[in-house]
Formats: C-alpha cells, structure tokens, sequence
C-alpha cells in the first residue's frame, strides 16, 4: 500500500499514457486532452501546500524575529493581497487583481528579466578569454554571430552577416542536433526506469 | 548490433510500406474518411475543373447529404485554386454522399462529381509508425542491458568532471563553513531534467549529511517541493543523521519565474553559499543565477537539457553537465549496476542512430531520390 | 518633460528601480521589492489555477455531474472530473502526518502519467524530428551530389560553403554524439572523434551566446523607455 | 597588479553603469545609424502597399508584455502604415496577456491619426483557443467574436457589416512573441488561403524564414532591427529605430569590451612567461 501500489499506479499510468499517443481514437483523444488538465488541477492542490509551506516560513520568521523579519511582513502582505483580491473580486480585466499583476508583478518581472542585459554583457567580458583552443572557438563563433547581427553593412559587406547565419545554420545545428538526440535516449531511459520503478527516488525514505 | 541494426532497418523499412501514400484521384471527385484521426472528418478531393481556365469562373462549391436524404447542403465554398475540403462536421458511422460543384459568375452551377464516404476514427495512427518503431527499439534495448546488468555483466563509464567535482565541492563548503545552494530547476516534476535533479540532490544530501554541511533548497513548484523534502529527509536519515535535517531547508518560494530568481538571488547575496548547484530545466534567467553566483565568489556546478541555456552555464559556471550527462549522474554518482546498464543501453541505441545517419549520408550519395526516400522514414507528423 | 501623475505608474516605476538597485549591491529596496515580488507572484498563480483551470474543470463539472445524477439523469462524462478531484485530496494527505504516505499514490499518478508522455514526445521531438533535420532542410536535402558537382564545374566561395555545409551537418552530428558515448573511455579513435564533438559543440555554444545578445538588450529597453516615457517623460 | 590586470578584474559595476548609458542616450538623443532594409519586411511592405484601399487588414497582437519591447514598435508602424494608406484594420488579441497592450497601441495611434472606431478600425479583443479561432473566422467573425472588446455586437459596427471572413480580408498580419504562426500558417493559410504575414522577435526569426521560401508568409518583421527598417519604409521614425541604435550600441559595446579583454589577457599572459623564464 505504501510503496507497492504508488509504483503500480506509476507503471500503469506510464503504459497509458505512451499507449494513447498511437491511438488517434476519439476516446483515446479524450484521455489526453482531460489528462492534461486533471494533472494542472493536481499541481493546484499541491500548491496549497506550498503556499502554506511559504506562509508557514514567514510567520516563524515573523514570530522568532529572526534575520530581515521585517522583510517577511511584507512578503506575507504581498501574498495576501494577491489571494484576497483575485478571491474577492476576480480576475477581470479591470478587476484590483489585475491592477496589482499589471502594475506590481509585471514591472519587476520584466526588470529581473532585463537585468540579462547587463549580466550578459559582464559575463562575456569576464569569461570570453583565449585560454584554450575551445574557449578560442566559442568567443570567436560568438563575435562573428554578434557583430552579423549588427546592421554594419557598407562598413564591411554582407559576408559577415552571411558568415554569421552559416554558423548558425550548420555547425550549431549539427551541434544541437547531437545534444538533442541524446536528450532524447537519456529522457526516454530515465522515464522508462521510473515507469519500470528502477528509479524510485520520488517515493521518498520511509516505509 | 549488426541483428539489433538489421531488426531496425527491417521495421523502418516495414513502417514505409505501411504508411499510407498520399492518393491523387482518379475520379473527377473522391471522398475518404479523414485518415488518423480521431472521427468525425472526411476529406474530400477533386480534379481541377476544365472550367477554371475560363472567365467567371468563382471556385468550387462543397455539398453533402447522409443516406436516405433527398437533398445536398452546401458545407463549404472553396476559393479557385484548391482541390481539397475537411468537412469536420460528419458525424461517425453515417455513409455520407459528397458532390462537388462549380461555381461560375453566370448561370446555373455545374456538378463535377460525386463520391461517397464515411467517417469513423481511427485505433492506430499510421502516420507515427516511426515513433511506435522507434519507442520499442529503444526500450528493448535499454531494458535488454538493464537485464545484462543485472547478471553481474562488467560495465566502465567514462569521466565525467562536472559530477567529479562534486564531491570537492561540498568538501570546500564544508572547510568554509558555509552552506550548499542546490536549485533543481524552473520546471515541474513532470519534467525529466527535474527528476534527474532530484536523483542528484539525493546524493549530494548524503554527502551534505555526512559534513553536517547546510543545504538550502528552494523551490519552484510544490509537487516538487513535496519530493524533495522526502528525499533529502531520506538521505538524512540513511546517513543515521535524521536529527541533524532541517525541516525547513527544503521550502517552496513562487511559480514566477523571475519572482523565484529575485528569491534566490537575495539567497546567494545574504547566505554567501559555497557551492551553488544548478540542475534540471533552466530558461532565460539560467545567466542571472549563473552570474550572480559568480559574483559571490561560489564554486558553481550546472546542469541542464535546455540546449539554448548551456552556453550560459558553459561560460559562467566552473563545471557544466550538458544534456544526456545530467541524466547520466545518477548512475555515475550511484554506480548502481542497474543504471549503468540503461546508460549501456543508451549508447547502443545512440550508435544505431549513427548508423542511420551513415546509411542515409550513403543513400544520398548513390541517389538523392534513395536518400530523401530514407529520410522520410523519421519525419514526424503534427497531428 | 511630463512627469506621469498616474499613482500606478510611480509604483510601478519605483519597484523597477529598486530590482535595479541590485545590481549595485543588496540593499533594503532591493529586499524590499523580492519580497513583495514573491508574495504577490506566489498568491497569483494560484489565483489563476484556480479560476482557469479549477472551476472550469472540477468545480462547474461536478457541480453538473452531480446535478444529473442526483435528479436521476444517471452517470456523465461530467463526473470524470472526480479523478482529479480526488488526486487533488490524496496530496493534501501531506498535511496529516500519520497517513501522509497516501499522498504518493497521487504522486505515483502524476510521475507516470507523465513519464508516458515523456517517453512518445522525445522520441518525436528529440530523436526522430532531429534526425530527419540532419537529412533534409525544409523540401531538400542538405546536399546532394549534383551541389558538389557544380562546385566544381563552376568554383566560388559561396558554392563551396554550399556544398560542404550539408556533409558538414551531419558529420557534426555523429562527432557531438560520440562525445556523449558513456560507456566507451575517449581515447584513440572515439576519442579523436569525440574531440571533433567539442569544437561543434564550442562553435555551437558561442553562436547561441552571440545570437541572444541582441534580443536581452531589447528587454533592457523596453524597461527605460518605461522609466524615461511613461514615467520621467523625458522621451516621446 | 599592473594596468592590465587591473583592467581584467575591473568591477563589473563599471561595465554595468556602461551598458546603462550606452542604452539611455540613445533614446534620449536617436544619433539616426543608418539601417539598410531586407527583403523579408520589404515585403510585408509591399503586401500592405499592393491591397487597394478600403480592404481590411487583420492585424492579431498575439504577444505579452515580456516581448513587448520587441514587438510592439513594429505593432505600431504597421498600423501607421495602413491608416496612411486608408485601409481598415481589424485587431484581435491570441494571446492572454496581449488586450491591454494591444488597448493601448490601438487608442493611440488611432488618435494620433485620426482614425475613427468602428470605421477605420475595430478592437475585437481576446477570444481563448488560438487555433479554434483562427479557424473559426474562416466560417465567420460572429463564431468566436460576437461582439468587439467594449462589448459592441459587431453587427452594429460598420466595419463589420462589410466583413464576413477571410474572404473579405486583404491581409492578416500576427504579431507573435511565441508559436502562433505556425497556428495561422496551419489554419488561415492552408485552409483558407489566407495571405499571411508575420511579426516575431529577433530570437524566433531563424525559426520562420523556412516559411518564407515555400511562400506560407508573404513576408517577415523579426526583431527591433525588423521594425526599424519597417519604420525607415514608412519614413516614421520611432522606437524601432531608437532601439536599433541602442541595440547596436551595446553589441559593438560588448564586442569591444570581448577584445579589450583579450588583448589584456594576452599581456598578462606574456608578463607570466617572462617572470617564469
């Protein structure tokens, strides 16, 4: 009951689901379709638990006054507003939740994301060195691509640009394409060993 | 190899003749039950009419009618220039008559055809042959060198210095007494590389407990956040340390990721890890993490499947795991029999991909036509 | 200059200013923005599971299932909604210790139901698709003895990267390949190849990198268009 | 620690205070580089200049505010370039997080020239299920949109009245941060011969030139470097072309910081052989 059948469950539900991709049946399409959303509902549960894991962190932080107390007030007032708006008035276009995702969330996600553009910039400074003969070829392979990227034309001619979108087109690709296919075996290998139950680690210690 | 190959070749070969050809009709219209689908489809196609070439000529005119009715209803017009109509709406079962007509800007409609067909789904779908062929090859022959493994079978792995330098790693922590940073990706645990992750936070668990070294984990998703608590309790307590584990080192932080990148960023900044792992499925911000760590003086080890963020971690990061070698830790760091035999298994399958390859090259070398012919044989179908 | 008078604005302005504070050093904007980020993103996602995904698919379901049934209409597809229902239930066993190990049969449902998916989805995506990638380009194959043919009769620059760039492809296939070969040491042969692999995978790596430049700059300004127009005014 | 070595290990802050003004004076002064035009956006170009005036454009803003800064300046002039042409445009929103922008632009650039709403232009909103949709407006707008985004029965728009489906629509042109044209490739092309263009971000456009040989796209905008040259077309600079700028500013930046470091690293490197020997 506690080990066995969650390993059942797994295999049975593995077999299904590879089975149903051959099948394109009605039912079959059902399956997929519902199973998709059965799983989303299943990770909404779970993230009641997060949550409460989340909030659960802050208050004893809160309470034992530990290191930047004060900074878990805040989180828990952010979380609060998130829940009381989107339950109390919705989720419309207008609604308050909207407001604080558009003008709270959305501003700082999209400034942690922009931060790349500086941190993309020091980082090639930092590592882009000719030590080796790899570390040789990537900064090389990487300039030509920046500067055929760059609208230079009339200063050098197209060949840079063209120079540029051949690396892209063929040695990446045949790069990516030897990395994908062993993406490939190794994902199809671990999902079958977890299918199988070779690989348990999931089911956790304990009996 | 050379039966393994020719079994693969047999079935691809197999797989071609099976697929059904893209038929021209030969009437002036024919009707067809929509092939692998899911029902409720007909296709319809005709020759283009002699009076397309004339002027006033609108396009063509779809109708149907089930059995036993007097009358056509129009589906659908078609502009000039196409021959072929889905109806989606037949319904399973029904025989259906099709007529198709020509519309021209002056008189009467003239009919071009008739054909009859009806709509029903289907249990096998033709057009993934390849990928049933290709799902059972290489389940055979992974499972085949687990079962090798199994019987005690000798089996080398290569270095791998990224899982190397594992150990070191959290030994330096450990000397600096200062903690370990494991983030198992932005995914869900539905994710392979998430697993893999998980696998490998098991082990480095164990090694952290042994070092009563601190481990922090934050989390992206709650299902995951769920596992890893139990696997590192778990690790904790096969080390005969359950004491020393810290309820709250394992603890979720938000599905945003850029929220979940400022949480561990201001983590790095305060907490000052030794060692930061990245492992599983990383996207934009695998260069924010990277960098920031750097910053912070960390010994940082990545990991990850996500082809367009390696070359982040390859020049941020000391050791990076690229692709198939993140799954490949856990039989590395494990050296569980079992798991070097699937990792066996892999490279067998990985050579008669080569092969293919070689093969196909030959092909079209001798023949274009041969080698496109041979390449079709993996193109997959959307649907 | 037009300083915006929208108190939405400002907010939105000041917490970008306080995630740029970062890049300074951590600071108390900083932690005072991370948190916050992290409170509402939290809170929000499970806002939006739950009203786009929950009530639609669970709770309006169940509701109408349970609707036919009770007024004597029989058993629906409706009531299919119960599997998740209960999966969702079974998690939260998590939160009882003494039967907290049931919450693994939802779990056992959620890893195989995935790995089935896994299993069919790379096997197309990742090995088959990349496969026919390495053959063929759009219609045509990545080369073909006639290209090389007319290299030669007619020899320039661009016929030559015509002609070798498809050999060249799949080469760099089986050389990345080979570099990911576990089970043999990379010595001799398999070595040399694998050593090719490296520079296709260093080249590879390097173009991405470069090619990525471009469009994290993009992100850059779109931020300070933000501050320097919605906000400072200062652009049109 | 001599000049090169110092230069090695300068404070990343510098680079990043660097990179902040590299961008910033750009938008505050445009110093107007130069931006040579590339056939791929001459044509979507040309599509909008070859439809006769009166017919409707179907421009669907399928993007969210995280590619915005790419794709919105190219949303613009391609709504400029159709009200300077008197064709009509149909907007309609694929994407989720794309109402509020698209909103926006429209309000904007309808003021800005003048066009009158129900008229000249038309909001349709968000309609969930992007390939449903495309497909429906095949039958017929009324399918997915009954009414525009305020709520308006389209029957009582005049615009609409003259608008069935694609039949009626000269061109559709999706702008998408993500894999919606393969959707209107698959749905409004194939099925119904629908014209298509496509704006997308810098990142993505490798992905869909293949299109463009088989003619799936009439043409193609990629990136801020897309929307430039579609402003330099239209002869209106903006945001596209501020951005090139700045764009072009940091890549040469960065190139140059990549030199400077190994020319340093080269130094120091021979200094160490020296000590050695």
């Amino acid at each position: 009951m506690r080990r066995e059948l969650p390993l059942a469950i797994c295999f049975i539900m593995g077999i299904i689901m590879t089975v149903q991709f051959f099948i394109p049946h009605r039912h079959s399409q059902w399956l997929f379709d519902n199973m998709l959303k059965w799983l989303i509902i299943v990770l909404t549960f779970a993230m009641i638990l997060g949550i409460g894991n989340l909030v659960k962190l802050h208050i004893q932080k809160v309470q034992h006054r530990r290191r930047d107390w004060l900074y878990s007030i805040v989180a828990l007032f952010g979380i609060s507003a998130s829940l009381i708006t989107g339950f109390g008035w919705g989720i419309e276009a207008d609604s308050p939740f909207m407001v604080l995702f558009n003008y709270v969330q959305i501003p700082m996600q999209a400034t942690m994301f922009s931060l790349l553009a500086f941190y993309i910039a020091s980082a090639a400074f930092r590592t882009f060195r000719a030590r080796t003969v790899e570390a040789t070829l990537l900064l090389v392979a990487a300039v030509i691509v920046m500067l055929g990227r760059v609208p230079l034309e009339g200063i050098v001619g197209r060949w840079l640009p063209d120079l540029a979108e051949w690396i892209l087109d063929y040695p990446n690709m045949a790069a990516k394409r030897g990395i994908m296919i062993g993406i490939g075996l190794g994902a199809i290998s671990t999902a079958l060993k977890i299918i199988l139950g070779i690989e348990r680690s999931w089911l956790g210690g304990g009996d | 190899m050379k039966k393994l190959t020719g079994i693969f070749i047999a079935l691809s070969l197999a797989a071609a003749a099976t697929a059904a050809a893209p038929e021209e009709p030969s009437l002036p219209v024919a009707a067809r039950d929509g092939p692998n689908d899911a029902g409720g489809a007909v296709e319809i196609f005709w020759l283009a009419s002699p009076l397309e070439k004339e002027e006033g000529f609108k396009g063509y005119e779809v109708q149907r009618r089930a059995e036993g009715e007097e009358v056509f209803a129009t589906i659908a017009e078609i502009p000039p220039g196409e021959v072929v109509h889905q109806d989606q709406e037949a319904e399973d079962g029904v025989p259906y008559e099709y007529r198709v007509r020509v519309l021209t800007s002056e008189g009467a409609p003239v009919v071009l055809g008739v054909s009859k067909a009806t709509a029903s789904g289907q249990w096998f779908n033709t057009a993934r042959t390849n990928a049933l062929v290709g799902v059972v090859f290489t389940s055979f022959v992974i499972i085949f060198f687990i079962f090798r493994a199994r019987g005690g079978a000798e089996l080398f792995v290569r270095k791998i210095a990224g899982l190397d330098a594992v150990d070191d790693a959290i030994g330096r922590a450990t000397e600096m007494g200062k903690p370990i940073l494991f983030v198992s990706g932005l995914a869900d645990a539905s994710e392979i590389s998430t697993i893999a992750a998980m696998t490998i936070l098991g082990k480095v668990a164990r090694k952290t407990a042994e070092y009563e070294t601190p481990l922090i984990v934050p989390c992206y998703d709650p299902i995951v956040m769920m596992v890893e608590k139990e696997i590192v309790r778990q690790a904790y307590t096969e080390m005969g340390k359950p004491d020393a584990f810290d309820e709250d080192s394992v603890f979720f932080v938000t599905q945003s990721q850029f929220g979940y990148v400022a949480a561990v960023d201001g983590i790095m900044l305060r907490e000052k890890p030794a060692t930061n792992f990245y492992m599983g499925a990383f996207f934009a911000e695998s260069l924010i993490l990277a960098e920031t760590g750097a910053e912070t003086g960390a010994i940082q080890i990545a990991g990850t499947d996500r082809v367009t963020q390696l070359p982040f971690f390859i020049t941020a990061c000391d050791y990076t795991l690229m692709g198939e070698e993140l799954y490949a830790a856990t039989a590395y760091l494990g050296r569980d029999p079992l798991f070097l035999g699937s990792l066996k298994g892999q490279d067998w399958a990985k050579a008669v991909i080569m092969l293919a390859l070689v093969v196909g090259t030959i092909f079209l070398i001798i023949s274009t036509d041969l080698g496109i012919w041979f390449a079709k044989l993996f193109e997959t179908s959307a649907s | 200059m037009h300083i915006s008078t929208d108190i939405w604005i400002w907010i939105a302005a000041i917490l970008t200013l306080c995630i740029y504070s970062f890049l300074y050093k951590d600071n108390p904007f900083y932690k005072f923005a991370e948190h916050l980020l992290v409170g509402v993103s939290a809170g929000y996602f499970f806002v939006i599971y739950f009203w786009n995904l929950v009530v639609p698919n669970l709770l309006t379901p169940l509701k109408n299932g349970f609707g036919t049934l009770f007024s004597g209409g029989g058993f629906t597809g409706d009531l299919a909604a119960l599997v998740p229902g209960i999966l969702g239930l079974i998690i939260l066993t998590r939160l009882i210790p003494k039967i907290a190990w049931m919450s693994r049969w939802a779990i056992g449902f959620y890893f195989g139901a995935f790995q089935g998916l896994t299993i069919t989805g790379y096997m197309q995506a990742y090995i088959l698709a990349q496969i026919y990638g390495t053959f063929m380009k759009g219609n045509n194959p990545v080369f073909s003895v006639a290209l090389i043919g007319s290299f030669f009769s007619d020899p320039g620059w661009g016929k030559i990267l015509l002609a070798v760039s498809g050999p060249l492809m799949i080469l760099g296939v089986i050389c990345t390949l080979t570099y990911f070969f576990f089970s043999k040491e990379h010595k001799g042969f398999v070595g040399g190849v694998a050593k090719i692999g490296i520079v296709f995978l260093m080249i590879g790596f390097g173009a991405s990198f470069g090619y990525t430049v471009m469009a994290r700059v993009s992100l850059l300004i779109g931020r300070l268009q933000f501050l320097l127009r919605d906000w400072l005014g200062v652009i049109s | 620690m001599n000049f090169y070595e110092k230069f090695l290990h300068i404070d990343r802050r510098y680079i990043f205070i660097f990179v902040a003004l590299r961008v910033i004076i750009p938008l505050v002064w445009p110093l107007g580089l130069a931006v040579t035009t590339s056939p791929p956006v001459e044509n979507v170009y040309n599509a909008v200049e070859e439809l006769a005036p009166g017919t409707p454009v179907l421009v669907s803003v399928d993007y969210d505010p995280s590619t915005q800064p790419e794709l919105s300046p190219m949303t613009i002039a391609v709504l400029r370039h159709c009200f300077a042409r008197d064709l009509p445009v149909i907007i309609t929103v694929l994407h989720p997080g794309g109402p509020g922008l698209a909103l926006e632009i429209s309000d904007r650039i309808s003021k800005e020239v003048g066009a009158v709403y129900g008229e000249d232009y038309v909001f349709l909103g968000y309609k969930v299920g992007s390939s449903a949709v495309i497909l429906s407006i095949g039958q017929d707008f009324h399918v997915s949109f009954p009414a525009d985004y305020f709520n308006t029965p389209i029957d009582e728009i005049p615009l609409m009245k003259k608008v069935k489906n694609y039949n009626d629509i000269g061109l559709v042109i999706t702008m998408s941060g993500s894999t919606y044209p393969d959707a209107w490739v698959a749905f409004a092309h194939e099925r119904y011969g629908q014209k298509l263009a496509a704006g997308v971000t810098a990142v993505m456009a490798a992905d869909y030139y293949p299109y463009l040989q088989t003619g799936q796209l009439v043409g193609l905008i990629g990136g801020l470097k897309g929307a430039a040259e579609y402003e330099k077309l239209i002869n209106r600079p903006d945001d596209g072309l501020k951005g090139m700028d700045a764009q072009t500013i940091v890549h040469l930046f960065v190139v140059l910081m990549i030199l400077l470091g190994n020319i340093a690293f080269l130094f120091v490197q021979r200094a160490k052989k020296r000590e050695a020997a």
